[in-house]
């Protein structure tokens, strides 16, 4: 994928179905190299992204949703390097290391929060919390 | 076949070592448990306990300090891996005539760092008693 | 992995001899460190079976395939088996990275003498070392044992601690080099002790262009972190052979815990080629570099992939003799220091070596930035 | 199928598979290595994208370090398996379930129809010496994205002084309550 051999593509090009079939070189040039673009990447990430997402709406344990929250960040930093490669743009990868610190941070934050709660009341479930008010 | 995948980090290596170390020691485990001999005992199968019946208590008491090391780990590593594009190219900032905006930048990050460091230790939180 | 048949054959056999090389050197390593310790302590060590005791290791190896293999009734038994497997997986790869030779060209080919080359090595190393205390939690929640647990959990909090000293004693050596890469690191510290500071041009020539003589302070607290990081003495506080009842690894026994064992030599092992690697030239000769000394081979043989061949052979030799120096260090240290206390043990790593690392790291980018001026 | 799409279809479904177990598997210890699982797939991943010092960075501060606090505190915690991992309401489960995939479903459709397009704008990606990577990176966090660096320094200051706040109390981890 990185040198687009464009001989390849010409190669591609040659052949008669794939003439008719695929009119973009720079496609061919994709799949004949690699066979996997950028979309396959942001269907991973959406998947990964949507499973996170069931996760928070489903699970009642309070870590268990922490992870899936750290699940969904992690499907958007794929997207985001996803992009950042095949933009040719160097800033997504930063977005990612500060994505990535600021998980990390929430993580922290919120494990500690949860450990202060389940030292005092010994649970982590969710439906739990609604006692908390006031 | 062109070598497609960017050289710098041979994945396919990675993968095979991995997944071959994997199948190397559970293929020792296996061959083991088949020749060893097998003979019940009740008393070999509960849990170590130093010569008097195994207690349990439902609720072991575990020092908080453990995970709040953990937590004060993750943080500190992050600010230490922003060191390390920093490090790598400092020459090179500096051969460019960037070098005093990055190394003064750094220096207010790890000022940052050192304060922090410096009131976990007078909090108190990296006692261990 | 390769172009053609013959290369991806050849760098798969490369992996696994990888894998084969810290596997074999376990049990030489348990001899020495016996025999080592009988030595200090003014005992004999093994020294029945075969020459010096040397063929007490296959003996071991043959009793502990015979030990009836079992897990404890409150054992999580997939966790249980799967901590000793898991244990193997992060020094492989961490050594498998590491380069033990110059590397072979044979025609067109180039076959560096390492599992794989990657070309951030260092964060590539670090990254799978973070993996190792998987294994320990593993252990620790897998035997359904109080004291395997609060083994583990003093065990992982331990090595969580001293990766910090150990990630930051390295970024010194990074700037010092300007690369990730162990092989322009190997390369930048060939020939004679050279630098360039404020515009004059130094040389020591009665000296290797070596990295200890650049970052003695890191490596200083890199060597005595890597010591935490493997679990060895003095910082063995998570095993604690007397009084702590082997940590995380109590349950285990027969040949789950020779598993545990590969993996523990195994992260000394990889601690040891750092060390040579980062701070004491690598595989390379010191004073001579090796276009130089592949010139020197060139004048016995005339072939040019033997000249190679003989070359790599030649600095794996030298790397092999480091990696061993620092492996005696690490077992004289073992059999000469008393442990610290977990007090002790946790103030020196976040209150004492930390705050080094951090100088060592203004240091020296106070120098290279005045240096440069 | 050449090698490296093999590879990218392995690691996807490993990533895949492992980030359903730790949705649906109600032991949360499984969950969170499960979860570790998923940290080591998606830094291959970027690996397959030639985001090297990524893959690092990702396997250093998620798998080695957020995850191993995850499964740290489990273990201080000591749950066992959940009798209620799930909410309870089917009807409510199943509105939840069913507007999780139509967000997938529309994402895919979405990304398919675009960038599919897309795609064939970008003229060709480039091939990212590792080196070159490493220093594009380096640069831009330095110059460019310097502020935001120095605030993420004291962002993880004031985490850590707000974490040592909320853990001051004195007491194991079953305290009295």
């Amino acid at each position: 994928m990185p040198n687009v051999d464009t001989s390849l593509a010409a190669e591609a090009l040659a052949r008669p179905e794939t003439q008719t079939q695929i009119e973009s070189l720079d496609l061919i040039a994709h799949s004949a190299t690699l066979g996997v673009g950028l979309s396959h990447y942001l269907i991973l990430s959406a998947i990964l992204f949507v499973l996170g997402m069931i996760g928070v709406l489903m699970r009642r344990n309070a870590i268990v949703m922490l992870m899936s929250i750290e699940l969904m960040l992690n499907a958007v930093n794929i997207s985001f390097v996803a992009f950042s490669r095949f933009q040719n743009l160097i800033d997504g990868q930063i977005m990612v290391f500060f994505v990535m610190t600021i998980a990390a941070a929430e993580a922290a934050v919120g494990l500690a929060i949860l450990v202060a709660i389940f030292k005092r009341f010994r649970e982590v479930n969710i439906r739990f919390f609604e006692h908390l008010r006031g | 076949m062109p070598a497609a995948l960017p050289v710098g980090l041979p994945l396919g290596g990675v993968i095979f070592i991995a997944i071959f170390v994997l199948c190397f020691g559970a293929a020792l485990l296996l061959l083991a448990s088949q020749l060893g001999t097998r003979k019940a005992d009740p008393v070999k199968y509960e849990s170590y306990e130093c010569g008097i019946p195994v207690q349990e208590k439902k609720d072991t008491k575990i020092s908080v300090k453990f995970y709040l090391t953990a937590i004060l780990f993750i943080l500190f590593d992050i600010e230490i891996i922003f060191m390390y594009p920093w490090a790598s190219n400092f020459q090179e900032f500096i051969r460019t005539g960037q070098g005093g905006l990055v190394f003064g930048s750094m220096m207010i990050f790890i000022a940052v760092f050192i304060f922090g460091l410096f009131w976990e230790v007078k909090s108190k939180a990296l006692e261990w008693d | 992995m390769g172009n053609d048949a013959v290369e991806i054959a050849i760098n798969t056999i490369k992996l696994v001899v990888c894998f084969l090389l810290i596997v074999q050197a376990v049990p030489v390593l348990v001899w020495l460190e016996r025999r080592g310790s009988a030595f200090i302590q003014n005992r004999f060590g093994p020294n029945r079976i075969g020459p010096l005791g040397l063929m007490q290791l296959l003996a071991d190896a043959v009793k502990f395939l015979h030990k009836e293999e079992f897990a404890p009734a409150k054992a999580v038994k997939f966790l249980y088996y799967a901590a000793p497997v898991v244990a193997l997986v992060p020094a492989t790869l961490a050594f498998a990275a590491i380069p033990l030779g110059a590397p072979v060209h044979w025609d067109q080919y180039v076959f560096p003498l390492q599992g794989y080359e990657v070309s951030v090595g260092i964060v590539f190393v670090l990254a799978v070392s973070s993996l190792a205390a998987y294994a320990i939690l593993l252990a620790g929640w897998g035997s359904g044992n109080k004291y395997a647990l609060l083994g583990a959990l003093r065990a992982s909090a331990q090595v969580i601690s001293y990766e910090l000293a150990l990630g930051l004693a390295i970024v010194g050596i990074i700037m010092t080099y300007g690369t990730f890469n162990f092989g322009e690191m190997i390369h930048a510290q060939e020939g004679p002790l050279h630098f360039s500071f404020m515009g004059h041009e130094l040389v020591l020539g009665f000296l290797p262009n070596w990295g200890i003589f650049y970052q003695p302070l890191g490596a200083l607290i890199f060597f005595a972190a890597s010591f935490a990081e493997s679990n060895r003495l003095p910082f063995d506080l998570a095993e604690g052979e007397a009084e702590l009842v082997a940590g995380f690894h109590v349950e285990y026994g027969g040949f789950k815990m020779l598993l545990f064992f590969i993996g523990e030599y195994g992260h000394m092992i990889v601690a040891s080629a750092l060390m040579a690697t980062f701070f004491f030239g690598g595989y390379g000769l010191g004073f001579m570099t090796l276009a130089e000394l592949s010139a020197s081979v060139a004048t016995v043989v005339q072939d040019p992939n033997i000249v190679s061949l003989v070359t790599s052979l030649i600095t794996f030799a030298v790397f092999s003799v480091k990696l061993a120096v620092f492996l005696w260090i690490f077992i004289h240290v073992r059999w000469t220091l008393p442990r610290f206390r977990y007090d002790q043990l946790m103030d020196l790593g976040w209150k004492t070596m930390l705050p080094w690392a951090l100088f060592n790291t203004i240091l020296t980018a106070t120098l290279i930035y005045v240096g440069h001026l | 199928m050449s090698m490296d799409s093999f590879l990218f279809w392995f690691l996807a479904f490993i990533t895949i598979a492992s980030a359903v177990t730790v949705v649906t598997i109600t032991n949360p210890i499984y969950s969170a290595l499960a979860l570790a699982m998923t940290m080591v797939g998606v830094s291959a991943i970027f690996v397959t994208l030639g985001a090297y010092f990524l893959a690092g960075v990702q396997l250093i501060v998620y798998a080695g370090a957020v995850t191993v606090l995850f499964v740290m505190v489990l273990m201080l915690f000591d749950l066992k398996h959940e009798l209620s991992a799930f909410s309870r309401g089917q009807i409510s489960g199943t509105i939840k379930v069913a507007t999780a995939a139509a967000l997938a479903g529309l994402l895919i459709g979405a990304i398919v129809w675009t960038v599919s397009g897309f795609e064939r704008v970008v003229s060709k990606p480039a091939a990212p010496d590792s080196a070159d990577g490493m220093r594009e990176l380096s640069h831009a966090l330095f110059t460019k994205y310097v502020f935001g660096f120095e605030v993420l320094g004291i962002l993880l200051l004031i985490i850590a002084v707000g974490v040592v706040a909320l853990a001051r109390a004195k007491g194991g981890t079953h305290a009295q309550r």
